[in-house]
């Protein structure tokens, strides 16, 4: 299950709803992103993230596939947020459902490493006077 | 072709969209030459290769022909998660 | 924080009510366990999960510090369940709190390991007729 | 000194706790063995060294001395999480 949206979102919730759908689930490995209240020493007080919306889905489906072929895996649930996100909201949810718990927990880090990579999502900072891009060469 | 910028990218460009149909672009080079000759502000990110390029929503490091339909994204590396 | 308990928990209200605790948290990684429906090919229909209480607590807290020596931690959340627990149910969630990805996501695994090899609880499964100590000569 | 038994075990000697003084018993391995002898049946389990032991809330693996006051626990593997 993929979302990208402005809301925020109830983990709990989200995670039971796939959970339900499943037989046989031991294992839930979960990532939540938030935004920090600080980033290289400023004080930040917003984001705005922006959002390639089409490209996001596509590769939010690709790399679900990627980690379904490298581990046994019942679902994965990836709820990314865009828009404007005040200091200590959540801004991304990455749940594997399996049977055990080590495929859950590679494969969430392996999506994970890749949505910081390949996701076309930008940040945006604000803070007190101004606001700045954050500039990711990695 | 449709081009989409983001980021600072459309800062620099001050479009988010824009339609760009001309015969002599073949191919993302050809895109490429056409666009820093329009937003010349451009020019050093290209040189400096911190622009990515997306061609119909997949990441493409290579010279590629183009399609008149095709849907062409620029921007700087992403930041998500 | 360190809960063991009877009764079902909401991780969002858990996992929230620590993150507000904090200044700066950015990343959150949890493991959730869950009551299989069948282990050993055999079909569980519930599980009773006895405790040494008063062991386990002293068994976290020592997990925990461990952990925080080793990364950059800015708190870590066990709750683990205990009794009757039908198939579906929680039984374990493990969470860390920290400012960078990497340090949560590790601690957590980590966590979760030590837990799985110290802490003092045990399975019975019942089955449709029957019941059997869960043996883990790990 | 107080004794507990979990899971199985006290399946086997059919308390979950009981109170064990004797002069006799001046160790862990002292203790093991008037455990033996009052319960038979755990012997083949002490053999195949599948029993875990606690003195005061810490896995103890080597002997080590006990005092009348100690808490002492004897469990199977672990099976949480």
């Amino acid at each position: 299950m993929i979302k990208i949206q402005k809301e925020d979102f109830n983990s709990e919730e989200e995670i039971n709803k796939i959970k339900d759908l499943h037989e046989n689930v031991g294992a839930v490995s979960s990532f939540t992103g938030y935004v920090k209240n600080k980033n290289n020493k400023k004080k930040v007080k917003s984001i705005n993230l922006e959002v390639y919306e089409e490209m996001a889905y596509s590769q939010f489906k690709k790399i679900i596939s990627e980690a379904k072929l490298k581990w046994q895996l019942t679902d994965c649930l990836i709820i990314h947020r865009y828009g404007e996100l005040d200091v200590n909201s959540k801004i991304v949810l990455v749940s594997s459902f399996s049977e055990h718990r080590k495929d859950s927990f590679e494969s969430c880090n392996f999506i994970m490493d890749y949505l910081k990579k390949d996701a076309p999502f930008w940040k945006n900072e604000f803070y007190d006077k101004k606001n700045e891009w954050l500039i990711n060469y990695s | 072709m449709k081009i989409k910028y983001f980021a600072w990218i459309k800062d620099i460009t001050k479009y988010e969209n824009e339609e760009i149909n001309s015969e002599k672009i073949k191919n993302l080079d050809d895109l490429k030459t056409f666009i820093i000759k329009k937003y010349p502000d451009l020019e050093k990110h290209f040189d400096k290769e911190i622009l990515r390029f997306a061609v119909n929503q997949e990441y493409i490091v290579k010279n590629i022909d183009l399609n008149a339909n095709d849907e062409i994204a620029i921007f700087p590396p992403v930041s998500g998660g």
